[in-house]
Parts: structure tokens; sequence; C-alpha cells
């Protein structure tokens, strides 16, 4: 092998083909409300952990529909289950349980 | 056989008082003795496995109560109050309480009097096992043998005391039975629906004491009897004659003892047993654990299923939703049946009602929790900011706040800017110095965490928060939510800071002449949240400052009873149009006095209330800033 | 006597506009360039929002044509206003002196071969929402079931490349109700929709959208950009996904495109013969956006449906039935003082 | 796929190209990189076919590499192009074809800024004239090197000696086309068949016996880039190109690909040993690479030309499987062989791409 200074750099394209959607069937079955969101943000608006970091339940729903559930987990993992975003969320999604749900479905 | 053993009976007419039987022993007694053997050797084993399950320093705890002079008469005046008098239905619900310690109390007294009867009268059969000592003073009345002209004045006592016993755990038989029937009679909506063993046990129960009662009425003539049994003999002998058979009736009793004895582990009536151990843990401060283990089995097995939570339980707004109630969810912990038993854990709202008008005090929304820590507390988190932020924040707060009221929102209330503003503006009215503890961002008091069982992340932000608050030198920590103030009353350790919810502190203020306000005519009503009111037990505070401002109706369920706003953070899988049916019926027992305005206190009831009441809802710093007499015009 | 009116165009704008005309007593001449009464109508299979199946509606508005006289098959070969009528020249040979004329000429589906990178009719598996409905018309199954099917929004619409710049109203609608019916059909199936903004602005729309969201339809925000064929045969389909600001691929088995709404061709023939106004959408101007949708700038000239741009189903017959309104208004104030 | 359907859009973009009389430009890469290429269009229009292509020493670069890489400003590249139109004119020419695909892009783009801006126009032939003293002219028809082969590529295949067929299955050859991006991408209508489906290569695969295999990634650009290449710390992403476009085309097993752009073949050559290198992956049979032509060298070798007098020696990916496959008898002695007959030396076979 020669290092040449440079080299394929990995693609940043989604490839839906290699999402885990057996995963997200079975996160759907849990908690069936993920299907539900539509995109708003509002969740993301009002959260309690992303006035610290990074934290978006509409980002983790978008990433593990998108196969990137190591996406998903890093925008949950500073969560504190607070509450808020089930509170403003306009489609009554139940954003703690999915939280909860997603947190124990995909860190296996 | 039968026939020869009355017939000799008769033959001989004894003096004084003796045994008609030299051993004391007929056959009939078996099944009780079978059963009674059955139930004590149960009870053992479960004593030592509850025991063996809970945790080393749980025993000590235990142990130390038991002979902590305090605890140990709380202890007795506990299970007497509650095991047998009842006293917490009886406050409720009147008949019912009637009925639970007719039979309850009644039957202990028939067993206490029974024995001094035996003591009294023939004491060898209380001294040991040959002398039928387990059976004998139960089927005392068969064995023994009184001539009429002999009879004391003692004996007749006893004779009375011991009928008058019979008619009243009969009493509660009787409308037991009738409660089967027509329960809404006395005053429960919902009743359980009996498992087989249940059923078993429950028929014994009716049997147990008409037999007795036959049993004893047959026999009257030889053993002595009083108001109800001798004219009882005297019908019996009316319509059957001199040659009474009533060696039957004898075998019918003892085998419903007998069963009753056998089907009671299975059945609900295992909480007559069960109660006063759970009453012993409970004073001792145990906490419960593990969901089904320990602690929790005790509380398991002390559910008398009686199904007064079902009228408790805010999911009766709906039919289907019932079965999530308490009763049901420890039937499911009992038959092991997991799947179940997460279910209900996770639908329930922990509002806490079914535990406050539990009669045994059975703490489910306790046993829910753990199950919820079992599935949920090793969800891995990156909490690492928090440290970061608490030392900024306390870096902030410490110079400016040293001395002075500490102000923490909480999460929820920045979705209600009002209750901010109302507290920003009657702090300021009344003079008081304070300082924001999360006006642009803060870190959750970790209640949500802790009701979702993850007991250790909560810690993580419970540690956070706690240096933030020590590290200000504030003097009191002033909450405006009550989701926030629970879980700082209960888990927080801020020595020398006084932690207090808004309401207490504004009747304070008031009482102070620190604020003062007008009383407009509006009539208004209070919800109190569960969080405030059955999980802080602050109920009064409020009302007092209500009053003073408004003309304060009732609801129709209040206090302790009631309702959920539907919205509690407890819950984790209710969906929302369920959510939304039981903010509906809390909403429909608030105005059962028409009032024109709803109030309550805590930003969670305060959007569930808004979402579907008719007339105005508003929060109770918002009304109370509303009446606020500007103290400049003195 | 009975006044004249030409009715050019025999879709549900033509064909609710004459039934009524017919019943206030006018005599109704309609011309349908089509074999079929119905126009695109007859073409569906289902509407949305609540699926009705299109056939019924269509059974319903043929069955009140009673009285008008409907030549199909026939095209307005020119037409000219004399003084205060229209003198139409039939294709079939008819002349028909009208004292009104109402134009219900409708749209043309946009040519979805004209964007070429999504290869309508290159690739097997491109077809467009008018081929999906003729498919579900004929109860067409495939075997073996597509494993996944992709619902392109706003294909000819919202696209000055196209040369429509403006959106064709009913697309968005139209993709969340196919992508629910593909569902059914296809279980197993992926079913994707790449939409821009999602314009679910009717009354059930929107409940349209979370029942497909709820039967796991995923909305993936932006626009395919290009498609391919993969060695298996199947489609590649590139897109940006744009609330994650990532590009995005996805292999198919079927690429639906949803053609938006063109100005019809047969409107703009007899337009040009009157000099109508056209806009720079290519649809006709209506005399004002208001007050006065159905009337054109010339006396006893009416429009009524998608020839003024893209309508839903119900505008179009509410228009029809104004426009039969304004007509009757019309005669009754010129013809019979 | 349907045919048919891309005959369909072929047929839109159809493009007006007049069979002789050229004024010719070569390409700076070209010369230095394929210079055997543009040596057989010139042979082949001129001698074999009999055409008039008349080419000058004076002509210069276009200027597209210095416009891309921002080191010139659009103004000073409009003036060189205008000197070059001006020669043609000079030379008594009208139609233009150029050999670089920048340049034929460039032009392209030129000639519609001065259609929009005549203001632009006036200003670059004002700087025509007090630079060099030259009548301002544009040419009445521009068309690259690949639409002249295109055109004649029937009269090629008439005079052709072998076909792209694999001798030993009579099947056609798979055949990957790759356009320049500034072919047609800018301006569809200026390439021959549009961008989406450029007809162009196509055209002379099909007519010389070849199968055209069409893959996702087909519209991708080779990578070159300009400033992608040119700034080191850049080529990675100019490697990532490339190295994407033949993950895509891997599936459909291609003999080969046909280029008409002068960095395209080079990067997907050159490009071909550096993935081997470092990922380790190579995309022919047995380790060997997918050899990368420009259309003038397949336009020679179905026409008999030595494969070593087109240059091929001087590819990274060894073509001899390619030609046994055609069945195109060549001298494995001569490979390293100069013009002259001397020995030229022999680069380092890699072990890694054979």
């Amino acid at each position: 092998m020669i290092d040449f200074g440079f080299s394929v750099s990995p693609s940043s394209r989604i490839n839906l083909d290699n999402a885990d959607k057996e995963k997200f069937a079975r996160l759907a079955i849990a908690e069936p409300d993920v299907l539900k969101c539509m995109a708003c943000g509002s969740c993301t608006a009002s959260c309690t952990a992303g006035a610290f970091e990074d934290t978006s339940l509409r980002r983790a729903i978008l990433s593990l529909q998108n196969g990137l559930s190591d996406d998903a987990s890093k925008l949950l993992s500073h969560c504190m289950l607070c509450g808020k975003c089930t509170m403003v969320c306009p489609r009554g999604i139940n954003t703690r349980h999915l939280i909860l749900s997603i947190q124990k479905i995909y860190s296996l | 056989m039968i026939h020869l053993l009355s017939a000799t009976v008769h033959q001989i007419t004894p003096e004084g008082i003796i045994d008609r039987y030299p051993n004391s022993y007929n056959h009939f007694v078996l099944p009780f003795v079978i059963g009674i053997t059955f139930i004590l050797i149960y009870l053992f084993i479960g004593l030592i496995r509850i025991l063996y399950h809970l945790s080393g320093e749980d025993r000590i705890k235990l142990l130390k109560s038991l002979f902590n002079p305090k605890t140990a008469w709380k202890n007795i005046k506990d299970i007497f109050c509650d095991c047998l008098l009842h006293t917490k239905i009886w406050k409720r619900k009147p008949l019912l309480g009637y009925m639970h310690s007719a039979i309850a109390f009644g039957w202990f007294l028939l067993i206490v009097v029974g024995h001094i009867e035996v003591w009294l009268f023939a004491p060898r059969h209380l001294s040991g096992l040959t002398e039928g000592s387990l059976y004998y003073p139960i089927f005392y009345r068969f064995f023994i043998w009184i001539n009429p002209a002999h009879e004391t004045l003692r004996g007749s006592v006893f004779f009375f005391i011991m009928d008058f016993l019979l008619l009243y755990v009969l009493s509660g038989i009787g409308l037991a039975m009738f409660k089967r029937v027509r329960s809404i009679a006395l005053g429960m909506r919902h009743t359980t629906k009996p498992s087989l063993a249940d059923r078993i046990a429950l028929y014994c129960l009716w049997l147990i004491f008409p037999l007795r009662l036959l049993a004893e009425g047959f026999t009257a003539d030889l053993s002595g009897g009083g108001f109800l049994t001798r004219p009882l003999n005297w019908v019996f002998r009316a319509f059957f004659g001199n040659e009474l058979n009533f060696l039957p009736t004898w075998w019918a009793y003892s085998i419903c003892l007998g069963l009753f004895f056998i089907a009671m582990p299975f059945s609900r009536y295992m909480h007559i047993l069960t109660e006063p151990l759970l009453i012993l843990f409970r004073n001792a401060g145990l906490k419960v654990r593990h969901p089904r283990k320990g602690f929790a089995e005790a509380e398991i097995y002390a559910c008398s299923s009686c199904g007064l939570c079902l009228d408790a339980c805010p999911m009766n707004a709906q039919k289907k939703n019932l079965k999530y109630s308490s009763v049901y969810f420890i039937r499911f912990l009992r038959r092991h049946n997991k799947k179940k038993t997460k279910e209900i854990a996770e639908k329930c709202l922990m509002c806490g009602k079914c535990y406050a008008l539990c009669p045994v005090g059975v703490n489910s929304p306790a046993i829910r929790r753990a199950i919820r820590e079992t599935q949920n507390n090793s969800i891995n988190c990156n909490y690492s900011y928090l440290d970061t932020y608490a030392g900024k924040a306390a870096e902030v707060l410490s110079d400016k706040t040293r001395g002075k009221i500490l102000y923490f929102a909480g999460c929820m209330s920045h979705l209600t800017p009002k209750i901010i503003k109302s507290m920003e503006t009657i702090l300021q009215a009344s003079g008081q110095e304070y300082e924001f503890m999360d006006r642009n961002e803060g870190i959750c008091c970790g209640r949500p965490l802790m009701l979702a069982g993850r007991t250790d992340a909560a810690r993580k932000t419970i540690e956070a928060n706690t240096k933030i608050i020590k590290d200000s030198g504030c003097t009191i920590l002033l909450l405006s939510c009550p989701i926030c103030l629970k879980i700082f009353k209960e888990e927080y350790s801020l020595k020398g800071i006084e932690v207090i919810h808004y309401t207490q502190f504004i009747d304070r203020l008031i009482k102070e002449g620190k604020l003062k306000v007008s009383k407009s005519s509006s009539a208004i009503v209070y919800h109190d949240p569960c969080e405030l009111g059955r999980g802080c037990g602050i109920y009064e505070e409020p009302r007092n400052v209500l009053r003073a401002v408004a003309e304060l109706k009732k609801a129709s369920k209040e206090k302790d009873e009631s309702i959920c706003c539907g919205y509690s953070l407890g819950t984790l899988t209710l969906d929302e149009k369920d959510k939304a049916k039981i903010a509906e019926s809390s909403v429909s027992s608030l105005m059962a006095e028409d009032p024109e305005e709803i109030v309550t206190a805590c930003p969670m009831c305060y959007r569930a209330i808004r979402s579907k009441a008719e007339v105005p809802v508003k929060d109770f710093a918002e009304i109370v800033c509303e009446r606020i007499e500007n103290n400049d015009k003195n | 006597m009975k006044n004249n009116i030409l009715v050019i165009g025999g879709g549900p704008a033509g064909l609710e506009a004459s039934s009524i005309l017919s019943r206030m007593g006018y005599n109704v001449i309609l011309a349908e360039k089509e074999k079929l009464l119905g126009g695109h109508l007859a073409k569906w299979d289902r509407l949305f929002p609540d699926q009705v199946p299109a056939k019924e509606v269509l059974n319903d508005m043929l069955g009140r044509m009673d009285g008008v006289k409907c030549f199909t098959e026939t095209k307005v070969n020119s037409i000219n206003l004399l003084e205060n009528s229209y003198n139409a020249m039939l294709s079939n040979g008819i002349t028909v002196l009208a004292d009104a004329v109402l134009l219900a000429s409708g749209f043309d589906l946009f040519k979805a071969e004209k964007k070429e990178e999504y290869g309508y009719g290159i690739y097997e598996g491109v077809l467009t929402n008018a081929d999906l409905e003729k498919a579900f018309q004929e109860g067409k199954k495939s075997s073996p079931a597509p494993r996944a099917i992709g619902f392109v929004h706003c294909v000819g619409s919202r696209d000055e490349k196209a040369g429509n710049p403006a959106c064709s109203k009913v697309c968005c609608a139209t993709a969340v109700k196919q992508a629910i019916e593909t569902k059914e059909l296809y279980p197993e199936a992926d079913v994707y929709c790449f939409y821009m903004d999602l314009r679910m602005f009717g009354r059930h729309y929107e409940d349209l959208y979370l029942r497909a969201q709820k039967s796991g339809i995923r909305f993936i925000r932006g626009r395919v950009s290009e498609v391919a064929e993969t060695a298996e045969g199947r489609l590649l389909v590139k897109a940006e996904d744009t609330l994650s600001s990532k590009p995005l691929k996805v292999t198919l088995d079927r690429l639906v495109l949803m053609a938006g709404m063109r100005p019809s061709k047969t409107g703009h023939d007899v337009g040009r013969q009157l000099n109508l106004s056209i806009e720079d959408d290519g649809f006709f101007s209506a005399k004002d956006g208001l007050q006065n949708l159905q009337k054109s700038k010339l006396p006893g000239f009416f429009y009524a449906g998608a020839c003024t741009g893209p309508k839903t189903l119900p505008d179009t017959l509410h228009e029809a039935r104004s426009a039969a309104m304004e007509i009757d208004r019309y005669i009754k104030e010129n013809f019979r003082k | 796929m349907i045919y048919e359907g891309k005959k369909k859009i072929w047929a839109e973009y159809q493009k007006e190209i007049p069979e002789d009389h050229y004024f010719y430009v070569r390409s700076c890469i070209r010369q230095s990189f394929f210079p055997a290429s543009e040596a057989t269009f010139l042979d082949i229009t001129r001698n074999k076919l009999g055409k008039d292509i008349f080419e000058t020493e004076h002509h210069t670069t276009c200027g597209g590499i210095a416009y891309h890489s921002d080191a010139i400003p659009q103004e000073t590249a409009m003036t060189i192009i205008a000197r070059q139109f001006a020669l043609m004119h000079k030379y008594g020419y009208e139609n233009y074809v150029c050999s670089c695909i920048t340049s034929f892009g460039l032009y392209c783009e030129t000639l519609e800024t001065w259609r929009e801006y005549p203001e632009l126009q006036q200003k670059i032939a004002e700087n025509l004239w007090k630079t060099c003293h030259l009548e301002f002219a544009k040419p009445k028809f521009l068309v690259h090197a690949s639409d002249l082969i295109f055109k004649y590529r029937m009269q090629i295949a008439a005079k052709s000696k072998f076909k792209l067929v694999n001798k030993n299955t009579g099947e056609p050859l798979r055949v990957v086309e790759h356009i320049g991006c500034h072919y047609s991408k800018m301006f569809p209508s200026k390439g021959v068949g549009g961008a989406e489906y450029p007809y162009v290569l196509v055209g002379m695969v099909e007519a010389w016996g070849g199968q055209i295999v069409d893959y996702p990634e087909r519209r991708h650009c080779c990578g070159f880039g300009f400033r992608q290449y040119f700034i080191k710390g850049n080529r990675g992403y100019s490697l990532s190109n490339t190295h994407k476009k033949f993950e895509s085309m891997e599936p459909f097993k291609p003999d080969m690909i046909i280029t008409n752009c002068p960095g395209c073949p080079y990067f997907l050559d050159r490009w071909q040993y550096v993935i081997a290198e470092t990922e380790g992956k190579t995309y022919g049979q047995d380790g060997h690479g997918i050899p990368v032509f420009t259309y003038e060298e397949v336009a020679g070798l179905v026409m008999g030309y030595d494969p070593w007098d087109l240059g091929l020696q001087t590819h990274q990916v060894s073509v001899e499987p390619l030609l046994d496959k055609i069945g195109i008898p060549y001298d494995p002695a001569k490979k390293y062989l100069g013009k002259n007959g001397k020995y030229l030396g022999e680069p380092e076979k890699p072990h890694c791409l054979k």
C-alpha cells in the first residue's frame, strides 16, 4: 500500500436499501406514534437538553428511517425525559415512550 | 353410626361441664385440621421467603422497628384499626366499612372470646396438641356438654357474647352477599371479577357463619347457647323432634373452614393474613426495591382485591381501560404474568389515587415504578454536560443569591410563561429578593426520569441541580411545579434550604401581610394536582389563598380523591385520545358546582384542563396576581 | 325559441354545466374531442380524499345529460364572434350558432417524458399518476409484487425548467391517495413519497396524510434528482433528504410520477381563434380573479374548470354551476328583454 | 430499458454538424497525455476520409484551465477565445472543431454570453483589436471533435477491419461511455443526444458493433473537476468520484470505457491504479482494470491501426486482454519501442493491478 496523501472518502449518501427496516418495524409496534411525525421541529425547539447539547427527536426519527441508528442514539443520549416535547407535539406523539423505545430497541 | 352417637348423648345427663367425648375428637374436625395446618405451614414458608428476599439493610431496619416502642405502638394501632376495624373504609364508605369490620373484627372476637371461654371452662384443651387444642376452641360447642341446671352467670354471659358476635359477623356476611348483587348500594361503581379460588373462598366464607349458627343451634340443648342458638334449637326440635341428627352440619362447618383455609393462599383472602406483615414493613420504613419479591410480595398478597381502586382509578373514564387498575395489576403480578404487568405498569398515570384510597395501603405505584426500573434503568445516557453546566450556573448564581429565594420554574413552566410572569410579579409586589434559577435554561428536576424507572439517570440530574442550589447559598427554594416539588422533597438532600411550593409560599406571604389580595365574587374551583395533593399532601394552603381571592366551590372529587388531569408524566404508553378522555372526566368533576373559573397549580394540569374546559382556566399564581392590591395605595 | 349554448369539452366541468343549462331550458350542444365523455375523470379509478370510485361520480353526471346534444370525437374547427353570437364549425360538419359559449377544455397532463432524468418511457418501472390509475381500473396486480415503490410529487409543477413554476394543486393529495392504495395492494412493499411541500389543504386531506404515515408510507422531503437502472433492472433513485441535509438513494421497483396540470391544447386552439388572453402560465385569464372567474373578456364567452388553472374536482364542479348561472343571467339580460 | 424511449429523446437533440471544412484546435491536456489521439483524428479525417481539416500552430490554449481554476478572469478567457475564432476567420473557415471538452464548453458558454450580452461581445472585439489587431468573428458551426467522429461513424464502420465484438463468443462488447461534463451538461442542446442520454459516443459504439451499458452513475463526473485535482488536499475527492463510478458500473461487467474528454480517460485510467493500491480493489477480470479509451483510439482500433501507434502503451490499465478479446493483433515486443524503433524503457509493473 502506498500513501498518496489522499484516499477515497466515505460517501455521505444515505442508502435506504441498507436501512434496518425490521428493527424500525419493531419500533413501530412498540410505539406506533413514530410513524406520525410530520417533522415540524417543535420537539427540538422546546427541548430542555437541547439548550446544552445537540438533541432532536425529529432528527432521531429521521435518522432511524434513514438507517442511521447511531446518529439517532447520539441525538437522544442527552434527553432528560422532561416531557416538554410531549406537551408541544401537534400530532400528539407520545415522545417520551418513543424515546425510551428507541433507546431500548437500538441499544441492542 | 351417627344415629348411635346422638342416641348415647341423650342417655347420660352430666353433672356440670363434661366432655361429651373422652378424647374430644370426632372425624369431622379433620377438614378443619388439614386446612389450618396447611395455611400455617404456607404462612411460615411464605414469611421466610419474604424475609429472605428483603435486603440485609431492610431486615435490620425491620428488626429495629419491632423493638422501638414508638413504632411498636403504631404497629399495634395500625393492625387494630386497619386490619380489624377497617377505619379507612369507614371514613369513606360507612356501610362498606361496617361490612368489613363486622366480618373481620367479629370473626376475630369470635376466635378470641371463644378461646377465653375454653380457657375458663375447659383449660386443659388449650394446654397441648394431645387435647385437641388446635380445633377444640373452634368446635367447643360440639365437644362440651353442660347441664342447664348447672349453668352459671359467667357461662350465660359468654353464651350471649358469642351469639352476639355471631350475629355481628352474620350481619356483615349478609351485607357482603347483598354487595355481590348490588354493589352500588354500598358505594362502589365497579367491582372486581373474582377468580376461581376467590369464588371458592368467598362461598366458603359466606357459608362458615350460617353453618356455625346451624351447628351450634343443633347442639344448643347440650352445650348451652345464647339468644340466637337456643331459640334455633327449639325451632329445630319443634320441626325435627328430639332425635336431632346434628353431625352433618358440624361436618359442613368444618369442611367450609378447611376449604377456606386451603383456598386462602390462592385467593384474595390472603390479605387477611398478609396485611399485618405489610403494616410492620411499612412502619419500619421499608421501600419497594424489587417488583415481585420481598416487600412487593407482601404488598401483592396484602391486596384484598376489594376493587375500591377501580372507582379510584382515573382510567375508569373509559371502561376498556379499567383493566389497568391496580387490582388487576396486582392479580397479574401474583400470577407472574410479566407481559401484562409490564403493560399495566407502563400505562399507569402514577396519580397515586389508588394508593391513597386503598384500605390496605398497597403502594402499587411504587411496584409499577420498580417494574419500569427493571425495563429502563439500564438505558445508556450521556449526561456529562450536566456537570459542566451546573458548574457554570453555580458560579453565576453564587454571589447574588446568598440568603435569598431561589426560584426554579422547571421545564414545563417554560411552556406556560403566564405562571413564570405571575410568580415574578408576586415576588416583586411582596418585596421578596429572589434569583431565577432557570430563566433561560435549566436542568430537569429528575422526576420524569424517576417516574420512567431511570433511577440512575435521575440521580445525575439531582446531583447537578443540588450543586447549583447549594452553591447558590439560597435559603428558600421556591417551586411552581408540583412535579419538581415531589422529587425535591423526596430525593434531594438540601439541608438548611427550605423547599416550598408557590401555593404554600403565597399562603405564607398573605398570612404575614406581605402580600395583600382582594376578594372577588367570582366562583372558582380548585383542581388538586396529583403530585401536589396526594404526592406532597398539600391541600389546604392553596385553598386558604383561593378563599381569599374568590368564592371557592367544591369539585365532586377533590383533595386526595381528585381526578388526575390525564396528562401526567407518570404514564409511558397511554395515548393521546385516552388522556383526553381522562381530562374530560377530571373537568366534569371540577364543574360539579358550576364554577366560573378553574384554578390549578401545576403547568401540566393547567394545559390539560385548559384543553377540555369550557370555562376559563387559570394558574394559581395567575389568579393571585390578578387580585394583588397595589401596596403603593396604602 | 330556445337559446343555443355551445359547451366545449365533455369533462366534469362541461358535463355539470351542460346538464344544469339543459334543465334551465337552454339548447345545449356539447363538443368533446375524445371518444368517451368524462375527460380525465373517466380515466381515474378512485378520487381523493375519500376514495370514492370515479365511475360512480361520472355515472351520476352522465345520468343527468338527457336533453344535451353531445358530439363526441368532435373538435371545434373554427369559431368566430358575430354581432352577439358565436358561429362555430365542428369537425363533424355541424355548424352551431350559439348565443353563449362555455369553454371547459380542462387540462392536459404534463408530459412526464420531458423530465428526462426520471426516465419515463425509458425505464419499465417508471409510470405516471394516470398510468397507475389505469392499472387500478384494470385491477392489475404485478407478480411478483414490487418490493419498493416511490411517488414523485411536483413532476412538471413548481419547475421553471419544465415550463411551469406553479403548483398543480391536486398532485399531493393524489400522490398520498395513490400511495395508500398501493400500500393496500402490496402491504409488504416499502412505499416512499418524495415531496417538496405537502399541500394537503382541503378538508380530510390531512387525515389522508396521517393515514398514509400510519400505514408506514415514508415521506421524504426532497425532489428526485435522477433515476437510473441497476444491473438487476430495478430503479436507482436519487434525491436529497432535505430534512437531514443529506443526499439519499434508494432502489425501487416502481416510480410513479405525479404529472402536473398543463393547459389543454384543444383549449388553446379555440382561444387563439378568438384572441382570448392567456397568462404566462398558459392558462386562460378570467375577467378578474375574484368576482368574475367564469367570465372572459368577450361577451357571452365563459370559462369553467381547469382551463383557468389547476383545480380539484369539487372546485371544477362549483365553477361549472356558477358558469351556468352566469350564462343564464347573460342570456336573460341580453336576449330576453 | 426501453430503447425506443431513448431514441425519442435522441431525436429531440439533433445537432447540425457540417460534413467538411473545419478549423481544428488542439487540447492542452490531450497533447501531453494522448498525443496519438489527436494525431489519429487528423489522420483518419484527412487521410482516410479525405476531409479538409485545417490546423495552425498559431492557436493557443483556450484559457479554460486557468479560467476554471480562478486564475484568470472571464474577460481574459473570452479574449483568448476571440483570438482563436479570429484565426479561423483569417484562414477562411466558418466551422470550428476543437479537441478539448473544456474548450468546447467554454466556447459554448462564451458564445451564449455574447448572445445574451452584446455589449460584452463588443468589448471583447475591442480587446481583440487592441491586443492582436485581429478582426472579430464567430464560427458558424461549433463542434467538438467527437461530434465529427460521430458524424463520420458510418464511414469509419465501412472502412473498419475489426468490430467491437468478442471474437470468441460473437457477443458485442459491453462498453461504458463517458462524456465530459462540459460537453452537454451545461447546454444540452449543444451536444448530440442531449445531457441525460448523450448519443455522441453511443452512436459510435453502436456503429462499430459494441453494446452500451447504462449504469446508475453514468452521469457522474470522472472526478477531475480542475481544483479538485490540482490541489493535493482535494485529490481524495477527485478519487472518490471515480471510485463511485466504478463501484456503480462493476455489476454490469463492462469490457471497456470510451470517453470524449481530455481529463476523463486520464483519471478513469490512472485512478484505477490508485484505488487498487489504496483500497485493494480492481474492476476488470482477474485483477485487471477496465481499459479506458479516447474515441479516436477506438476508431483507430476498429480501423486496424497498430495499437502501439495509437499510444495504448501509455495507459495505466493494460489493454492487451481487450485486444485479445477483439482479436486485434499486436506485437508485445514492440510495446515500448518509440516511433523510431528505439527502446523507451518500461514503467514499473504495479503488483496490485495487472
